[in-house]
Parts: structure tokens; C-alpha cells; sequence
């Protein structure tokens, strides 16, 4: 995949690939999901970072932790298993010695956050608020990997709004919230972020899901469940975006599975806003970046001038 | 030096005796730098079977007039080694590379011999390794367990560089079928007994790393060993391929290692 | 894949495949999955029916349906989406014309019943209770392609104890209760089954997901979402067999992706006593035979004499 | 007679100007009497990409010593047709066939000449198709219809058979590339009220059918068309082929079809 070339001064020559969610405001609607690329500076040597629409970065919590014993990951067909447990370099490193470095892009700097406990969201989002280097927030309310806190602020749509307010008391920045795959009703929980605050829906993180060895007997993870991404879980996030993004009416960040430009465009159409590139990058490390080419030339293909045109524009055969 | 991600050439698929195969590879100039326990991250197939790619140490390297070669020793134990056996040359495979920690040197110092000691296809960075252990001049014996005769592929290749380096051969078999039957440990543990060895490097199942260790240990002799874990990415950024340290700390074994000492490693 | 061969008399000749979930008996854990090989009868000219543990019959409801407006089916990566909208000839038609073919074979036949109304569930089973040859019920409270009836009975505990309370009032037969991935707590729906007089949970029905055409910008399906299934949702139903089985109690029937012998270790170790193949037989006709004869010719590999001593027998890495 | 699940061997994969290819299988006696319309069901990769066979109408048959030989006229749309685009000779597939209603014979009572009308690739069925009706001694016209000269693949080969049985081809291309420019419903319907035709087969894109449906029903001829739907098994066991039929039924495109009347169709 490469960028699209046109005789200069050609009107097709860019198509606008800017979106706005909210007061969040990225240069292109790609942008690497939380955990699957680190802190962002890291791989500026295989990937350029200026090219992408935004960074979020590996879930940060209160204090470093350590993450899950081994094996972390596992590769049934068509995705990717995996238990990491939120390994990070806790909220304080992350500001004093990553974010500085990261103001030099015009990615904008998502900062995903996770706690234990009820007050680490809002303990967390106060830190960060004081630094301009952070465009948004992204709350963590929905990661399989870890048996206590967490997930179930997630599941509890009552806690979830009570969750999501007490950040709101404490940040201007924009809020997102990344729903989890794993409830009846992902408009349920998507209302009550909505109702506590939030300005922004991300949608979708893993799927809970195991694999067994069958020789071994073994869990092909040491926490037995893990969470599910890559290609096959991109329809149940197709779904959920679009159900979302109809009912809850906030801006939608599309997650899950996406690899390729009719990848986003899927996304786009269902009603997200911009989305985010996670497995993806393991297997190609420039994935985001040339899907950012990609969809510029794509763009023009179709002959759709502004990205944002093609939000929401799927054309459902009867009404649903 | 950082790793890149090149497009390269697939050169030729040299066979051995089932179920092992070499990959040829043609890449760019940074390749030459590569140093021995180093390995790569490569794209099987353009589709999802597998869909992550497969990490793979460096066999053997050398100079081509533009660029580099690397040869991968490889053995089919699913669909993304199945895939890389049916390639044909001419074709691209994404490599990601050079990746991970190399083996140290053998401290100089100390005048007796190295031990190198393979189970299996553990045997692929090695080869590389012997290179700069004897082009450093430093005489190595080689121990190579396997199942059967057919596990101790390329070994008239090792035997051959043990002996330039002025060491020699020890090989085992499970069944008999080739050398000393048993595990390899045990004509190492011989070789210990001895007093032969200043260093152990050694690739191989987990189980006979883990025992090598201990021999080190209660030898005294120091150690490194190139550990395999599943990994999601080879460049650090999926923190999947933990392995636990003596201290508690998870170590990734893409960035930190795959080269870890015996006694960072808690077994 | 073919049977293994021994010379006569080696003891290793038959392992012992035959399984008991509850009353249900099956000379092997292999079953065809509802909906994906018709009544049974019909495809005895590709596939030696006599081989199967089981046959479950496409989902049936008093009235015969005439399904969903095309396009119906969809193809992601790694799975299949379809929104057949449970088209059917009626429980009247099968048993007058298909159950009596059916006896002829040592497959169970497990009859798989939808309704629209919570009596109607009640009613199909006292319909069927009479022909001895319905081995069992398999109740679909869980498909996710009709708009209304069926799948919230599947999401609703109460209501769903009262639904299985009510079939169990009307039949003696072994009553199989399919459960929803597509819900927070499967956990919770299977003890409601249970509670209700279920003997078996039947894990999983399609995963609710959508897909879009980037071109057209149609749905892949009419009903716009649809369910998901083959090797893509294999991960969400191992997980969920396990849950379920070691929490809820009940002999369970892992469903879910299932094509290669390996999958089928696979839901044994989790916790199932057998297993149901579906779209896997859309692209081999022939893969529950050969799963029977793969299976056999395995657990003589593995030395197992019988089939039973998998259930269940993965081995955690810690308490999960 | 029922179709059967074959390990067909690849024969060869013949190129056509891109993105068509013929792909040529040896398979059982049964083929032999396969039926114009008629078609098989292909297992394109043995991995997830994709997971289902693909749906290709029997283009050609032939008897080999053995058994039969079948060409299949493919156009390449997405991973499954590229799959097959890259098979070797040797190779072995799967595949189920023959499957389908053939196309109905054409009323021998009336003397006109029947109509032949393919869009783009939809040539594939009408081969046979014109093999039987010249066999019949049933004379016909092959109208071809495609974007540009490209998508006329195999046009000789049509334009002689037509021609054997006494009529011709006559072709349009929406770019003017080749024959008349514009739509081949054009000439069509010239045809048609000159009082040409006594019966219509088409295969095409479903607007393409559609028209000559209208048309058909406007001269009062009748018609036949092999639709296609995503077919998710091919023998009647998804339920995934809805057609909708005029009285509100849905038929399977695998199994009642995929040949229907023009006038059995709700278009
Ligand atoms: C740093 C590193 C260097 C390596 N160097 C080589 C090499 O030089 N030559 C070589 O042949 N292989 C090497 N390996 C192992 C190689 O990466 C795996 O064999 C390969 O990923 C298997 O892929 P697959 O798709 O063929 O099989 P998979 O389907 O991925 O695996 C098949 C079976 O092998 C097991 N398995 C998969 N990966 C590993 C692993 N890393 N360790 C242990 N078991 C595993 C799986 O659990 C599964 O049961 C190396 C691994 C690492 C981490
Ligand atoms: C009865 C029947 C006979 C056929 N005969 C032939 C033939 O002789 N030669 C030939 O080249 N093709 C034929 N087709 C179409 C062929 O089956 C599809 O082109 C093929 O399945 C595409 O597979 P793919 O994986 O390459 O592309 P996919 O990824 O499956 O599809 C690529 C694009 O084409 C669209 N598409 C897929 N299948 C169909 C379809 N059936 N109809 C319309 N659009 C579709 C998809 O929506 C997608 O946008 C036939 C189809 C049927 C049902
Ligand atoms: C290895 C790995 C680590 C992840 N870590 C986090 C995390 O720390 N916080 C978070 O919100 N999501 C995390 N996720 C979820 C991803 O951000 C994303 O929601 C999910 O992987 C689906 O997208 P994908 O299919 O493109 O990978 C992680 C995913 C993977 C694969
Ligand atoms: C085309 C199709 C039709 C189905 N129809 C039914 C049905 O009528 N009743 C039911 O309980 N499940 C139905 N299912 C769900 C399957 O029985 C099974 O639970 C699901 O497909 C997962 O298994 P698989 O991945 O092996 O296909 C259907 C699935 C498919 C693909
Ligand atoms: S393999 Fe991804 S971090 Fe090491
Ligand atoms: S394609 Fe499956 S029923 Fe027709």
C-alpha cells in the first residue's frame, strides 16, 4: 500500500482526512490502540509517528505493575489471545520521561487509563489533566485480564456513569470510554458513559475467549481466559459501533480487527468516527501509517472529499 | 543497531532430512552486523493462517555485493514453518530484523574450552555463534541431543567447525539411533566433571536448558541460554513473551533477550 | 483424515467413543450443529450418516417459517455470518415426513425447537414427546436473526427458568438448553436452564456481529446484523463450555468452530462431553464422519481408551 | 443425478487477458453428465481465506479415458478466485458437483433462433450451453456484453460456435473497445422486434438479467437465467441462496436454481 500520486496542484490531490471528536481533534482518523504499541516514541524507527492521527498509549495505572506471568499470548486461527495483565510503567514515568518526547508529532496523544479501585480513574485523570501534551483520556473500563477491578465497572452500567462522572469532576479533556464486547448491552453501558460525562465511545476492546493446548493440557494462557483480537473479531465490532453509534449518539472510535483501508471504511460507514489499529501493528508494524496513505487514495478513488463524508453511511436494505 | 523491516528475496529452500529445512534470505547491508543468538521476525503468509509472524534466529549470515544473506534453519511444526517450507525463490517475505540480545563473548581470559550445547533445531543459532568462537580463536566442543539421528541436522557442519576450532563432536540420541543414546547431559556432565569448560551457551527445549543451568551452577560454570517464548510482535511492543526473572521482574525475551544468562533466568 | 488401522484383535483396536450427557446416549461425541445440515436425512448421499454420535435437526417452530429476504449469508475472515431467519417446514411436516427416515441410523436425532411466544416452546415439546424417535430437545433461545420472540428469552434468566420450568412440565425427554454468547453472564443463563429442569447446556449459538460491503455500503446481510460463527468464534466458545461446566454442572455440548480433531480435544479438555460441527460442514460435507473416525484414530495415539477421560481435563496453570 | 465430493486434479490453469484465467480439472465418469447451467462447488485454499468453497458454473466438459475433464472460466474478484488463479498443475481440490437445475431445452415446435445473452463473465454456462443447442441442431445468436474488450473473454470461441449453428455474435462494450458501444440490451431488443427469438438464456449481473427479463416479457419470449447469489454450502444444507420468487416463496439459488425463469423471478 502507498500513497496516492497526482500531478501537483491537482484538485484530487488531498482529500481531508481530519475528524473531530468532540474537542478531540485528530490530523487523520488512524490511531494505534492502547497496548499494542507502547508508549508511542518507541518504534518511531519503524513506523512515522507524524504520519499517524492520534497515539493511545499502553494502559497506565496509579503504579507501575508488573503484568501476568507467562504464556501471555496464544494464536488461535484468524486472532490473537492475550493475558499481558496491564504490565506498564505506572502514570509518573509515563509523564515525566514519555510525554514530553511525544509533543514533537501531530499525532495527538490519547492517554488510557486503568485502576483497581473506584477513585484510581479520577486520581488518575487529575494527574493528567495538568498536561497540554495530553489531547484526551481513554478509560479502561473493560480489560478481561485482570481478576480484580477493572472489568467490572465495565459490566455495571450504574457504577459505570457514577465511574465516569468523578473523572468528569476532575478533567476538561475529553473523555472516552472503551466499551466492552462482553455485555448484553453495549448501549446500556454506552448510555450510562454517556450520562456520567463521557464525549467519546471506543469500541471495541478484546473478547473474552481460551485456548487449550491439546497435548499439553495447558491453557494457552497462564490466566486461562484471555481477550480475543484481530481480524476475527471485527464483525461483532462492526456491530457494536453500529449500534452505538446510532443509539448513544456520541462520536465513535471503531477498534477491532482492523488491518486493511475497507477495514476502516467498514468502520466509517457503521458510524465511527476514526479508529484505532491494534494487532495489526505486530504483524506490521507500519499497518496505521499506511493505512493513513491508503485511505487518502481511496478517498480519491471514490471521490469523497472529506472523510467525515462517509461517517455513518451505511445504507441498511430495511430499517433495524 | 535497530531493526528494520525489509521486503526481501526469498533465495532458495534448501531441504534436510524431514521435518527441517533452511530459508535462504537476501536483505540489506545492515544484515552483515548481525550477531550470533540474534534472530528475526518473519511473514509466513499474506493471509491468517498464521496471521502473526514467526520468530526465527539467524543460522548463518555472509556478504553479497549490495546487501546480506542470512540462511534460517528451520523445522516444520505448523502452518507458519509449513508455509515458509513451500517458498519458491523470487518470492518477498516481510523480515523484521536483526532482533534481540546476542550470546556474550567467553571471557578470554580463562583458557579452557567453550561448550556449545544443542537439543534439536536449537542448534540454528549456534552455527553462527561456532563461526565467531573460532574466528576468535576460542576452542569449542559441540553437544548435539536429539530424538533420533534425523534431530542432529547439519551436524557434519558442526562437527567440521568444533574440529577447526580444535574441539569436537559429542552427539546423543533418544533412541539410539545416532552417537551416545540418552539426553546430551550427560556426556556434558562428563565434560564438567572433567573440569573442561569455562562457558556454556546453549539452545534447546525449555527442560534441558533448565538442567544445563543447574549443571552450570553446580560446576560453577557461568551460561547463557536463548530462550523460546510464543511471541506476538519480536519488537517489544506486545509484551507477550515474558519470561520471569530470579527477581521477580518479567523480562521480555524479544528485547531483553532472547539471550539470558543461567542465573537471571528463574527456571 | 481417515479411521485408524490396527491389525484384528489389537487391543487397541476401538477406543470407546460412546458418551452420556444426562438421559442422552451417543455412540459418539461428534453431532451436527442445527441449521447446518438440514433435517438429517437429506445429505445421506455425501456424508455416511450412520457414522454421526448425533444429528440435530434445523430449528423448528409450530408454523413453517419462510426465512429472511436475501442476502442472507456473508463471509468475514475466518468465520461466517449468515441470517437465515430460521426458515423451516414445521414441526408438523418433520415428524410425518423426515423423523421416520431418521430411525434407521444409531445418530440420535435431537430436535431443535424455536418459538415466538414463551407457550410455543411448550407446546413443540409435547408435539414431539411422543415419537420415540426424538432422542432429545435442543431449545434455541438464542438465535440472533429474529426481530422479535426467540433470542431475549435466551438474555433473561427469569424468563428463561420459567420457558425450560414450562417444556419440562410437557416432555420427559432430555431438554438441551442453547445458550447465548451474546450476554454478559453465560454463567448466570445456564443456571437459570438448569434451575428451570434443563439436563444439558448446548454452548454456543452464533455470536452476534455485522459486516458491510465498503463498495455498495450495503449490509452483508438484509437483516443489516446476523450471527457469527466457524473458526473465528472458536475462542468465545471454549471459553464459555468452560465456564459453564465447571460452574452451572450440567453435561455441556461445545459448539463453535469445531472442524479439526484438535478443536475437538479441545472442547473436551474445556469441560464438554461432545461436541456439534456446523459451518465447517458447509465447506466439507464429510467433516463430522471424519472427525469421528480422527477422534478414534487419536486417542489411540494418546493412548486414552475412552472418550470420556478428556472431559474436563484441562490442566489450569493456577485456580481460574 | 447427485452431485459427489471429488479430489480433483488440477490440470492446468490457462491465462486470458486479466483478471480471467480457465481453470481446468480432471475429475470422475459422473461429470460426463453434467448440464449446461449446471455448476461445482471449489475448496480454493485449504486454509481461512477464504473458509468457504466457491461457486463456479461448469464452463466446459470433456471425457478423458477415466473419467472427465472440466474447464472452468474464472474471473478474478477477491481471495478465493486468486487462490485458484495461483494453483499448479497436479494440485489437488475438492470438489462437489455437479450441482443445480441445468438450463431447460429450448422448444424445438418453433423455428427462430434462441438468444444467448452473456454479461462479462457470465459467458461461462452459455459455452455448454451453445455446445447442446448446436448439438440439437438449434440455431442461436451469442450477444456479449462487458465494460471493455477485455471482459469479452473467449469471444472467437463463442463467435464460431454461434456461427456452426448458423447465427452470430454480437457484442458491445461500454467503452466502445470492442463492438457497438453502449449496452448489449440494445441490440438485444433490435432483435427482438425484428421477431428474432423464440427463448433467452442470459447470465450476467443481476441488473443486466433483470432487463432482459422486461424485455423478454415485452416480446412475449421467454427465458431462462443463471443467477448468483453468495452461496455459503451448494447443496442445500445453509439455506443461505434465497432467491425471491413472483409468489413470495424463497427458492435456493443451489438447488431449485441457479437457472430460473424469467418469469418465476421477483427481480
Ligand atoms: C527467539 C526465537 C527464535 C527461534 N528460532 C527458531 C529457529 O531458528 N528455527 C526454528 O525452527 N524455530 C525457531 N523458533 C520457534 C519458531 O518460532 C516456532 O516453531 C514457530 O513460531 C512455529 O510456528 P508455526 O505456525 O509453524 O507453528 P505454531 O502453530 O505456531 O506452533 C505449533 C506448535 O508449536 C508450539 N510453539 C509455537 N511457537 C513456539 C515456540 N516459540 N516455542 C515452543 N513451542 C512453540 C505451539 O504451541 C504449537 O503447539 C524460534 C522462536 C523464538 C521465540
Ligand atoms: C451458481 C454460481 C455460479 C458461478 N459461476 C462463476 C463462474 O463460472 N465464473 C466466475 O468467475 N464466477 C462465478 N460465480 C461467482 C463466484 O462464485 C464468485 O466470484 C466467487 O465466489 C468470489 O470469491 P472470491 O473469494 O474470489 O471473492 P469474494 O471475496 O468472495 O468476493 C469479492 C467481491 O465479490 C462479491 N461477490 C462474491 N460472491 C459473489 C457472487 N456470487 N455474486 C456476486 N458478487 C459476489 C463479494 O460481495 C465481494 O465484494 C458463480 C457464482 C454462483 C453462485
Ligand atoms: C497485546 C494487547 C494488549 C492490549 N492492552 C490494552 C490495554 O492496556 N488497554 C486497553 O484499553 N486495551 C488493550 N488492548 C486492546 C486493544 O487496544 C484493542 O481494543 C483490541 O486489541 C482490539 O483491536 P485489534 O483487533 O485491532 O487488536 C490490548 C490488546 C492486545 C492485543
Ligand atoms: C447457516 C446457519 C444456520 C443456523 N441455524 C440454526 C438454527 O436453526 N438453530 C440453532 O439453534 N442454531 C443455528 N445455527 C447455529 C449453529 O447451530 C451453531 O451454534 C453455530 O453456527 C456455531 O457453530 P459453528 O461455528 O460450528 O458453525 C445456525 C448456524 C448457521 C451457520
Ligand atoms: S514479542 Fe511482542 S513484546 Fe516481545
Ligand atoms: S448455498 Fe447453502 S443452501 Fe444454497
Amino acid at each position: 500500500m502507498s500513497g496516492p500520486e497526482f500531478p501537483p496542484g491537482d484538485a484530487r490531490r488531498a482529500p481531508d482526512l481530519s475528524v473531530r471528536l468532540g474537542a478531540l481533534h485528530l490530523p487523520n482518523p488512524i490511531l494505534t490502540a492502547s497496548g499494542t504499541f507502547g508508549y508511542g516514541l518507541e518504534f518511531g524507527h519503524l513506523t512515522a509517528l507524524d504520519r499517524l492521527g492520534g497515539i493511545v498509549t499502553k494502559g497506565l495505572s496509579l503504579e507501575p505493575l508488573k503484568g501476568n506471568p507467562p504464556p501471555r499470548i496464544g494464536e488461535p486461527r484468524g486472532g490473537m489471545l492475550n493475558s499481558i495483565g496491564l504490565q506498564n510503567i505506572g502514570i509518573e514515568k509515563f509523564l515525566a520521561e514519555v510525554l514530553p518526547g511525544l509533543g514533537r508529532f501531530p499525532a495527538q496523544v490519547v492517554v488510557n487509563l486503568f485502576g483497581y479501585e473506584f477513585d484510581d480513574y479520577a486520581r488518575l485523570a487529575e494527574r493528567v489533566d495538568a498536561f497540554p501534551g495530553v489531547a484526551a483520556v481513554e478509560l479502561n473500563v473493560s480489560c478481561p485480564n485482570v481478576t480484580k477491578g477493572g472489568i467490572e465497572f465495565g459490566h455495571d452500567p450504574v457504577l459505570l456513569e457514577r465511574l465516569v462522572r468523578s473523572v468528569r469532576n476532575v478533567t476538561a479533556k475529553p473523555i472516552a470510554v472503551k466499551l466492552s464486547p462482553n455485555v448484553t448491552s453495549p448501549v446500556a453501558i454506552g448510555e450510562a458513559a454517556k450520562a456520567g460525562g463521557a464525549d467519546i465511545l471506543s469500541a471495541i476492546n478484546t473478547v473474552l475467549g481460551m485456548a487449550i493446548d491439546p497435548w499439553t493440557r495447558r491453557p494457552r494462557l497462564h490466566t486461562t481466559r484471555g481477550g480475543l483480537s484481530g481480524p476475527a473479531i471485527k464483525p461483532i465490532a462492526v456491530r457494536i459501533v453500529y449500534d452505538v453509534a446510532k443509539k448513544v449518539g456520541l462520536p465513535v472510535i471503531g477498534i477491532g480487527g482492523v488491518e486493511t483501508v475497507d477495514d476502516v471504511i467498514e468502520f466509517l460507514l457503521a458510524g465511527a468516527t476514526a479508529v484505532q489499529v491494534g494487532t495489526a501493528l505486530f504483524r506490521n508494524p507500519r499497518a496505521a501509517e499506511q493505512l493513513v496513505d491508503g485511505l487518502a487514495a481511496r478517498l480519491v478513488e471514490m471521490k469523497v472529499e472529506r472523510v467525515t463524508e462517509l461517517v455513518g453511511g451505511v445504507r441498511p436494505w430495511r430499517e433495524s | 543497531m535497530q531493526p528494520i523491516d525489509t521486503s526481501s528475496q526469498v533465495v532458495e529452500v534448501v531441504p534436510h532430512p524431514l521435518p527441517y529445512f533452511s530459508l535462504v534470505l537476501d536483505g540489506p547491508e545492515v544484515w552483515r552486523e548481525i550477531l550470533p543468538g540474534q534472530f528475526v521476525m518473519v511473514e509466513t503468509t499474506d493471509g491468517l493462517e498464521p496471521y502473526l509472524r514467526r520468530a526465527f534466529s539467524v543460522h548463518d549470515v555472509s556478504k553479497t555485493d549490495r546487501g546480506a544473506r542470512i540462511e534460517l534453519l528451520v523445522k516444520i511444526v505448523g502452518p507458519g514453518t509449513r508455509a515458509l517450507a513451500g517458498k519458491r525463490p523470487g518470492e518477498r517475505l516481510a523480515v523484521l530484523g536483526p532482533l534481540g540480545q546476542p550470546f556474550g563473548s567467553a571471557a578470554a581470559a580463562d583458557s579452557r574450552p567453550v561448550a556449545l550445547v544443542a537439543g534439536g533445531v536449537g542448534s540454528a543459532p549456534l552455527l553462527l555463534l561456532g563461526r565467531w568462537l573460532l574466528a576468535a580463536g576460542t576452542r569449542f566442543d559441540f553437544y548435539y541431543g536429539g530424538r533420533s539421528r534425523l534431530d542432529l541436522v547439519r551436524s557434519a557442519v558442526f562437527e567440521s567447525l568444533a574440529q577447526a576450532s580444535g574441539g569436537s563432536l559429542i552427539s546423543t540420541t533418544e533412541d539410539g539411533s545416532a552417537g551416545e543414546r540418552g539426553l546430551i547431559t550427560a556426556p556434558l556432565a562428563r565434560g564438567l566433571a572433567a573440569g573442561g569448560y569455562r562457558r556454556i551457551f546453549t539452545c534447546g527445549p525449555m527442560g534441558l536448558m533448565k538442567r544445563l543451568a543447574e549443571l552450570g551452577a553446580e560446576y560453577g560454570v557461568p551460561g547463557e541460554a536463548a530462550l523460546e517464548t510464543p511471541m506476538g510482535c519480536g519488537f517489544g511492543a506486545c509484551l507477550g513473551c515474558a519470561v520471569e526473572l530470579v527477581d521477580g521482574r518479567f523480562a521480555l525475551c524479544c528485547k531483553d533477550g532472547p539471550v539470558f544468562a543461567f542465573d537471571a533466568v528463574k527456571w
